[in-house]
């Protein structure tokens, strides 16, 4: 049961909330222009880290905003927590180890 | 003006009240015979019918000035989480978020009042008193029948009076609402969830209560 | 024969209890354990061994013993409980097991519970060492919770005699941190609560047992601490001897816990074996409670000289440099065989003594109860003086103290105890200094063990070691370790799988080490901190489902939804099916009715007459906002930004894969304010997706999402007579088809007042409307349509004729007649399809895949023989394909299929390979009894495909 | 006397060093990657193969799952490659000469919904045509199958019917993975445990040539992955991204019970699995957790749904004790569907996203991804497992199948 910190509500039991995979991949301006394959990386890829990782989480049952969280995929440590729409705060690069 | 006089008129409802039914209305006698008086004891009870107008816009914009001044009390923020004023209740739900609670029949009043004093700013006003029903919990046992299913920090320090909360109690989600230290809590919660809480509670509730 | 003593002990002397085992009578005292009292009347041996039958017995006095399992017949029924954990009761009946236990059929009728619980400092561990750490982090008014496994708190004290601190008994200390804990408004003392995980993000599952109540119950209490202090203590660890299994040998410890804490001598004559220190109090204490113990065989060839001489003095004989070889006795133990080891470990050297003795008291060494630790991601180190793994560095926000970290005298433990208390509070925000150690005796700074991993057998090599028991309840001895090893395998997880060492009921708490021991010397390492430890996972103790699931079974397992209207369907005698959460009425037999003659009646009437069904489940959204329009045109296929105020559409939404997710009716009330509706299941997906798709991608767009579902109650009027029912419903409305046309929506009061929304849409083809009051209203609205339309036969039907009725028409439904991989063109639905603009998934119909012709497409199918019907999920494939020769090439599946009543004949829909370019073909279903059905494949609407009804 | 496990062999694989090069080196000595490196030298006869093996062997997902196998899957593609699984389990002890207890006491999956029937039924019907054994069952039949399963209609989730595979079952997953090993290394496969791949060598045209390991560089003809969750760490590093998410699966066990449970029952709607091994365990998966993680480890509440959910299906099951829990690492796809063959990468080959189902399919698994490896080209059963479907939209949902997975 991860503790996480909704930027609105406070620390709240991961169960109050919802996964939204990763974080800050844009909806392409123009999916018309986008090849099949390109369409299909935006459909179905998402980087899959070993390490801190920008995710996004819905707080369903409480605040029912989206945020972000920076949580490193294996401890889950969470080392950093912000509205949607905002950059990621830290310059780290992903672990793939 | 003040808020009392925003809550005045229920007429309207004063003449369909006998066509009314609240999602528990059918429970009454098992909530009081599943409550217990005493030092350890807890209550729990449906308050049916509140007024319940969700309020959504941006917080620092000039309508949420108007809204304060209509209101006689700015919206509050997560850290104030409720304010009270006259017989209205405002809680915080969200950054643009919040839950204006009265008394039955309110509604209306406070509705037309509030459409106003948005006047066309981008928000949303929406009548949910019939969307939820309240139950409330209360006596010296309420913090920790609560406990059985709510994992929010509801010790005095964390939580008290003018403290609201989405969460969830068991499988529900709630707007928990403390009224007053002794504690008493207001558990908003959807109509159609209401009968799952309701015998969640009285359950829990047979813990505490010899 | 009773080895209870006289005196002493912690037990109620004037409470005999009466209890049972294996059929026979016995009593014991009011603080006992099952195990002390059997102890207390003779019986040591539990039950056979799971696959040798070799007897075993009682070995410890806690959760780590490997033996003692029994079944409980009484208070209730349990398989599979420690008799060392199981509290005597009055009554109580026990039957001893052969490893394995039963699960009785009688309902479990015990209560069980959980509780959710914050806490600035948790302390696990009510020893010494845990005791003082919750004493100091409670003076600094910090929120303390303190919980420990046994009855009462004092841990390892319990077990003791001579411990003092401050000048008097241990126990009085203990006494007086309790009165001051229990003082302390902030802090919190569970007993009989034992900690059986520790998650992420301090996160600690405390399962607490709860005799007191019928049944046998318990609590799982779920606790996030800001600090966490483990002073769980240590286990005593076995050693690995020829015949180390027989009963008799007991762990040191455990000997003495059961002479000091229940007054009960397990043996009249003992020996005692050990590699250090802690052993010699058994043995003296042994001595002064009466029993003969001729010798005390001693690992080391130099141990303490203070504790030989005290030996000595109690005339015990210290046999240093030496170890049992072998044990004699079938059922119990008769004697030893005791021989020198040579320095290095590897042979026996001298000879061979037997000692006569009914009782072997062992210590092995100890190992820190680390699991709780490892479990929060602490790691282990080796600690080659200790000769035991210890916690090396904290992973989250805890602390070790006392032996659970190798720390073995109780001057030490408290100290360490005192200091983490203080510096736990201090971290969480509740400064506090540490009080000064009291001064302590009786329990002093033990001299290094010498480990010996593995006893060499007195004859033969390890491969024939078959009574070396590394873990007795798997029956799995030196022989097996080493068959392992000469197999090829060389890593400790595959030892342990190999062998299944570690993996029975104790989870290896005694034996996990010692077999790392045995590893370590049989795989030639250097040290058993080369070969590491298996993995330490929850529960540190079993613990039952029944507590796991908490009071969420039977009727509180899952939420059941109702609307407003459910009392009356009740009432009405309806049979209900579940959608989602919700319960829906499913169709209403009358008396004497099945199901397909209730939907033929239902259908009738809403086809020839009026019916009503309560449509309240349905998922409702207001949007609000100047850009609605727009944002309902990025998400639906089709437009609504253009929607006339006052006017109602219906919409598709995809996926942005293009597959079909939802569809609904929504109306425009006003220029920025739109009411969705959506399919029940769907409600909750629905808006989460429009409001992820608002926030995370158009936080420009001015649009507030608010679920009404409950605000609503819903009351569809259906039927070529549902209008002469609303006009008398709603005289204030002018109910003509011009003046309220289809797919619109209007506002009024009903006859009886309420205020109500009434939209004029179909999902049925018949003229019918939809009554949307606040719920409050809704059972009184219900009731009045039904008496407003009593005189034209109104009829409630339920989800069933609602399937019926849309199915005629050809309207699919979501979920049923999609399965995630159908796009709007796959039902027909191109001419929902927006061209000249963008929306959510318009991108994905250009895929290869999802432009090919031969997609699945929906289609009618008509069985040949009229009254055939088709089993829904029935196969399709094309007449004249060999059912014999599998693989068969399926053509697709039957996906809804009815009785209708208005074509007066059976029709189903389904998905078809190319459907719409094999209209008019016939296909064929087989079916699961060998029959196949053939049916004609049409077009899906079937009935008014023109659509003359939908005005009335 | 409770029944003892068979024997194992006296002998199971050599620890060799790791050779300067091979001709094909598996990455991941999984169950995928041992039954890789087997049929490469059983059907292709290619023996200069290593499989590299970051910690000990078979300790990843095969050492963690339920053991569940089937072959009743929904869509034709991925009925064939279990069945053809399934084929080889039936003969598969003999070939390894290793009894692994592979036992075939049938899978229920149970109907809870009008829907599910609907689903269940077409399931069967599917099945049926794709030559896969399939029945449904009534709620009657049900108890008769399984007698401790509650069929009372007066439960929040009545059971309405079940599908039955009555070819379905266990095996030992251990036992499974070692008679795999110990017949790969008999065939002269080297097993390098603990030796971790780090990085890919390539050439100046890009085409992988052999790794980087925690044990040195090794020059490979071909590099097979078949490291599960892992996958995509490794793929990154050639810059080649996947449709993958990793995501914590747990399971746990019981004590020993005498037998109870004849059977193997799953639930997607209540979501339980469980099974009773043969030790007399009671063996239950519980659900995926929501995010991405590597930690072998999972939340807490999914085991206390789980519990709660199992005792509304086996009410016998209340005092029955968890005994030990743990997580594994399951790689998941967009369609719940593996993905098979040749990459873009040259040289490089891919068997992964078999999620939470893979244990089943492991024979052939590895069959078809030898055969792939040594042509160069997808083997027939592989050929709908492309990568390619994520670009042509041509996925292979089995979701409804898989949906709380095995
Ligand atoms: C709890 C649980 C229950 C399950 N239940 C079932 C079930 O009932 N039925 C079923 O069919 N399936 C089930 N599965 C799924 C099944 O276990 C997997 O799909 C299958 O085991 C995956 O294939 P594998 O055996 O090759 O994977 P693994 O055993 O995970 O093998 C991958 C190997 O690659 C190694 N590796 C990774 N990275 C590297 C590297 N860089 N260098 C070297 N080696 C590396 C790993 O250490 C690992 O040993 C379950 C899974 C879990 C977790
Ligand atoms: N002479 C020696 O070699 C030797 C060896 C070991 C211990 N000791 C003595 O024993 C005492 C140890 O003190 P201590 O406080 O460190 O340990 P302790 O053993 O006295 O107390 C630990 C307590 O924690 C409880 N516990 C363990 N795991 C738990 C869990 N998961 N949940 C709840 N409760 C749990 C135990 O039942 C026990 O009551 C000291 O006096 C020490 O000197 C001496
Ligand atoms: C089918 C199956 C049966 C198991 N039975 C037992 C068991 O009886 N006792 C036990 O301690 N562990 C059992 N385990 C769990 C393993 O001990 C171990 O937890 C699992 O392989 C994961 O490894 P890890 O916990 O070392 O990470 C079983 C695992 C599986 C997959
Ligand atoms: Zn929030």
């Amino acid at each position: 049961m991860l503790l996480i910190a909704c930027p609105w509500c406070g620390e709240r039991d991961e169960t109050e909330y919802h996964y939204g995979g990763q974080a800050h991949v844009a909806h392409p301006a123009d999916p018309a222009a986008l090849t099949d394959a390109e369409w299909g990386e935006y459909l179905f890829v998402r980087a899959n880290p070993k390490g801190d990782f920008a995710e996004r989480w819905l707080h369903s049952a409480g605040c029912r905003r989206w945020f972000n969280v920076v949580r490193h995929t294996v401890t889950h440590d969470i080392t950093a927590v912000y509205p949607a729409g905002q950059a990621r705060p830290d310059a780290h690069t992903e672990v793939t180890a | 003006m003040t808020a009392d006089s925003l809550a005045a008129d229920n007429r309207a409802v004063d003449r369909l009240a006998h066509l009314r039914r609240s999602p528990l209305g059918g429970l009454a006698d098992r909530l009081a015979a599943g409550s217990a008086p005493g030092p350890r004891g807890v209550r729990l009870r449906e308050i049916p019918y509140l007024a319940q107008l969700n309020l959504r816009l941006d917080p620092i914009g000039p309508a949420a000035r108007r809204v304060a001044e209509a209101l006689g009390t700015p919206l509050p923020d997560r850290t104030a989480s409720v304010t009270v004023t006259g017989a209205l209740r405002v809680l915080w739900l969200g950054p643009d978020e919040w839950l204006v609670v009265g008394p039955d029949g309110t509604a209306p009043g406070v509705e037309q009042t509030l459409r106003q004093v948005l006047g066309d700013e981008p928000g949303s006003l929406v009548d949910l008193s019939a969307n939820r029903t309240t139950l409330e919990l209360s006596g010296p046992s309420a913090r920790a029948v609560l406990e059985h299913g709510c994992s929010l920090d509801l010790h005095p320090r964390a939580f008290g009076p003018g403290h609201c909360a989405q969460t969830t109690v068991s499988k529900v989600q709630v707007i928990l609402d403390q009224t007053d230290a002794e504690p008493t809590y207001r558990l908003l919660v959807r109509a159609s969830f209401a009968r799952y809480l309701a015998d969640w509670l009285l359950d829990a509730m047979s813990e505490s209560t010899p | 024969m009773s080895n209870r003593l006289p005196t002493g002990g912690r037990v109620d002397r004037s409470a005999p209890l009466r209890f049972t085992f294996d059929g026979v009578e016995y009593t014991g005292l009011r603080g006992d354990t099952l195990a002390s009292a059997l102890l207390a009347n003779g019986v040591l041996t539990v039950g056979p061994s799971l696959y040798r039958e070799r007897p075993r017995g009682i070995v410890t006095a806690g959760v780590d013993d490997p033996h003692a399992l029994v079944q409980l017949e009484r208070p209730h029924s349990e398989p599979m409980q420690l008799a060392t954990t199981v509290e005597l009761c009055d009554g109580l009946a026990a039957i001893s097991l052969q490893g394995r236990g039963r699960l009785d059929e009688a309902p479990d009728e015990a209560r069980y519970d959980k509780s959710y619980l914050h806490s600035d400092v948790l302390v696990v561990g009510g020893g010494p060492a845990g005791l003082a750490a919750a004493l100091t982090a409670g003076r600094s008014g910090a929120r303390v919770v303190l919980v420990d496994d046994q009855p009462e708190l004092g841990g390892a004290l319990l077990g003791g005699g001579r411990e003092a601190i401050d000048g008097r008994p241990a126990l009085t200390w203990v006494a007086e941190v309790r009165a001051e804990l229990d003082a302390q408004p902030e802090t919190r003392v569970l007993t009989r609560a034992t900690a059986i995980g520790y998650h992420d993000q301090n996160y600690v599952l405390v399962a607490e047992r709860r005799p007191d109540l019928p049944g046998g119950g318990g609590r799982l209490w779920h606790f996030r601490a800001r600090q966490v202090v483990l002073a769980t203590g240590a286990h005593e660890r076995p050693l690995v001897f020829a015949g180390n299994d027989r009963p008799g040998v007991m762990s040191a410890a455990a000997v003495r816990s059961y002479l000091n804490r229940h007054a009960v001598l397990p043996g009249r004559r003992a020996v005692v074996f050990t590699t250090g220190d802690s052993a010699y109090a058994t043995a003296l204490e042994l001595a002064a409670a009466g029993a003969a113990v001729p010798a005390l065989v001693d690992t080391r060839p130099e141990p303490p000289a203070a504790l030989v001489e005290a030996a000595g003095a109690a005339g015990i004989e210290v046999l240093t440099g030496s170890v049992v070889v072998g044990t004699e006795g079938e059922a119990r133990l008769t004697g030893v065989r005791i021989s020198a080891l040579a320095d290095d470990g590897s042979e026996l050297t001298g000879p061979v003594r037997e000692l006569a003795c009914d009782l072997l008291a062992v210590c092995g060494g100890w190992s820190p109860a680390v699991h709780l630790w490892s479990m929060s991601r602490g790691t282990v180190r080796y600690d080659e003086q200790l000769a035991a793994f210890v916690p090396d560095s904290a992973a989250q926000a805890v602390r070790a103290v006392g032996s659970g970290r190798g720390r073995h005298d109780l001057a030490g433990c408290l100290s360490e105890g005192l200091t983490a208390g203080a510096e736990a509070a201090t971290a969480a925000g509740f400064p506090v200094t540490a009080p000064v150690v009291p001064s302590c005796s009786g329990d002093e700074q033990p001299a290094p063990p010498r480990p010996v991993w593995l006893v060499p057998g007195e004859e033969g090599d390890p491969s024939t070691w078959r009574d070396h028991f590394v873990d007795a309840q798997r029956d799995a001895t030196v022989a097996d370790v080493h068959r392992a090893i000469r197999a090829g395998m060389r890593s400790v997880e595959h030892i342990k799988r190999y062998t299944t060492i570690g993996t029975a009921h104790d989870q290896g708490k005694s034996c996990g080490v010692a077999a790392i021991g045995v590893i370590a010397q049989l795989l030639g390492a250097r040290s058993p901190g080369d070969v590491g430890t298996t993995t330490y996972r929850g529960p540190y103790v079993p613990v039952s489902f029944a507590l796991l699931a908490g009071r969420e079974r039977g009727p509180l397992f899952d939420p059941v939804r109702t609307t407003p209207v459910h009392p009356w369907h009740v009432r009405r005698g309806a049979v209900f099916e579940n959608v989602g959460q919700w319960q829906r009425p499913h169709y209403y037999p009358r008396p004497g009715e099945d199901m397909d003659t209730a939907v033929w009646r239902e259908c009738r009437a809403a086809r020839e007459g009026v019916a009503m069904m309560d449509a309240s489940t349905l998922g409702k959204i207001d949007v609000v906002g100047p850009d609605a329009g727009v944002f309902l045109d990025r998400l639906y296929t089709n437009g609504f930004a253009k929607l006339p105020v006052g006017s109602a559409r219906y919409g598709v939404m995809c996926r942005a894969d293009g597959m079909v997710f939802d569809d609904g009716v929504t109306v425009r009330l006003a220029p920025e304010h739109y009411y969705l509706t959506t399919t029940t299941g769907n409600a909750a997906a629905v808006l989460d997706w429009m409001e992820e798709w608002l926030q995370t991608e158009w936080p420009e767009l001015r649009v507030r999402c608010t679920s009404v579902t409950e605000q609503w109650t819903t009351v569809a009027v259906v039927g070529p007579r549902s209008r002469e029912v609303l006009a008398a419903l709603a005289p204030g409305l002018d109910v003509s088809n011009e003046a309220f046309p289809f797919m619109t929506v209007r506002h009024t009061e009903l006859a009886n007042g309420v205020p109500a929304r009434i939209c004029r849409i179909s999902f049925s083809g018949e003229l019918a409307y939809e009554i949307n009051v606040a719920s409050w209203y809704g059972l009184a609205v219900w009731e009045a349509v039904l008496a407003y339309g009593a005189h034209a036969g109104i009829t409630p039907y339920g989800t069933e004729t609602m399937h019926v009725l849309r199915a005629e028409k050809g309207y699919p439904i979501v979920g049923q007649d999609t399965d995630g991989t159908v796009t709007p063109q796959d039902l027909g639905m191109a001419w929902i399809v927006a061209r000249h603009k963008d929306f959510v998934g318009k991108r994905s119909f250009d895929r290869p895949d999802t432009s090919r012709a031969d997609r699945k497409h929906l289609v009618g199918l008509l069985p040949v023989d009229r009254s055939e019907l088709l089993p829904e999920g029935a196969q399709l494939v094309a007449p004249g394909a060999d059912l014999a020769a599998v693989p068969v090439d399926p053509l697709g599946h039957v996906t809804s299929s009815y009785r209708s009543a208005a074509l007066g004949r059976t029709f189903a829909l389904a998905l078809v390979r190319g459907g719409r370019d094999r209209i008019g073909d016939t296909v064929l279903a087989p079916l699961a009894d060998g029959r196949t059905i053939t049916a004609t494949i049409t077009e899906p609407v079937l009935f008014d495909p023109k659509g003359t009804r939908r005005d009335g | 006397m409770p029944d003892q496990l068979p024997e194992h062999p006296d002998w199971l694989w050599r620890t060799p060093d790791p050779k300067p090069s091979y001709d094909v080196v598996v990455v991941g000595a999984g169950g995928h990657g041992l039954a890789t490196a087997h049929y490469l030298a059983r059907n292709h006869g290619i023996t200069n193969v290593a499989v590299l093996e970051r910690g000990w062997l078979a300790g990843g997902n095969m050492a963690r799952n339920t053991t569940i196998i089937r072959s009743n899957y929904l869509c034709e593609e991925s009925a064939a490659i279990y069945e053809h699984a399934l084929k080889l389990w039936e003969g598969l002890p003999e070939e390894l000469e290793y009894d692994f207890l592979f036992s075939q006491r049938g899978v229920l999956n149970l109907a809870h919904t009008l829907q599910d029937v609907r689903e269940g039924r077409r399931r069967v019907g599917a099945n049926r045509l794709g030559g896969v054994d399939a029945e449904w069952l009534d709620p009657d039949e049900v108890r008769a199958f399984c007698p401790i399963v509650n069929t009372s209609p007066d439960v929040r989730h009545p059971v309405l019917g079940a599908t039955l595979q009555p070819r379905a079952g266990i095996a030992k997953h251990d036992h499974v993975a070692w008679a795999l090993a110990r017949k790969a290394d008999s065939h002269g496969v080297d097993l390098i445990q603990n030796c971790e791949v780090t990085g890919f060598v390539r050439d100046s045209h890009g085409a992988v040539v052999g790794v980087e390991t925690s044990r040195g560089r090794i020059a490979a003809g071909r590099v097979a992955l078949a490291a599960a969750g892992h996958t995509s760490t490794l793929t990154d590093l050639l810059g080649l991204r996947l449709p993958l998410q990793s995501h914590p699966l747990q399971a746990l066990v019981s004590e020993l019970l005498e037998p109870v449970h004849p059977t193997v029952v799953m639930s997607n709607h209540v979501h339980v699995y469980v099974s009773q091994a043969h030790k007399g365990e009671l063996v239950m998966g519980a659900g995926i957790d929501s995010y991405n993680g590597y930690g072998q480890r999972g939340s807490f509440h999914q085991i206390e749904h789980q519990m709660a959910a199992a005792l509304e299906l086996f009410p016998i099951f209340a005092r029955a004790h968890v005994l030990r829990t743990w997580g594994g690492i399951v790689d998941v796809t967009p369609d719940a569907s593996p993905i098979i063959g040749p990459t873009p990468v040259e040289n490089l080959y891919l068997n992964c996203g078999w999620g939470t189902g893979g244990f089943k399919a492991t024979p052939a698994s590895g069959w078809v991804y030898a055969d792939t490896i040594a042509h160069g080209r997808p083997h027939p059963l592989a050929a709908p497992f492309g990568l390619e479907r994520f670009t042509t939209g041509a996925l292979i949902d089995e979701h409804g199948a898989a949906a709380v997975a095995h």
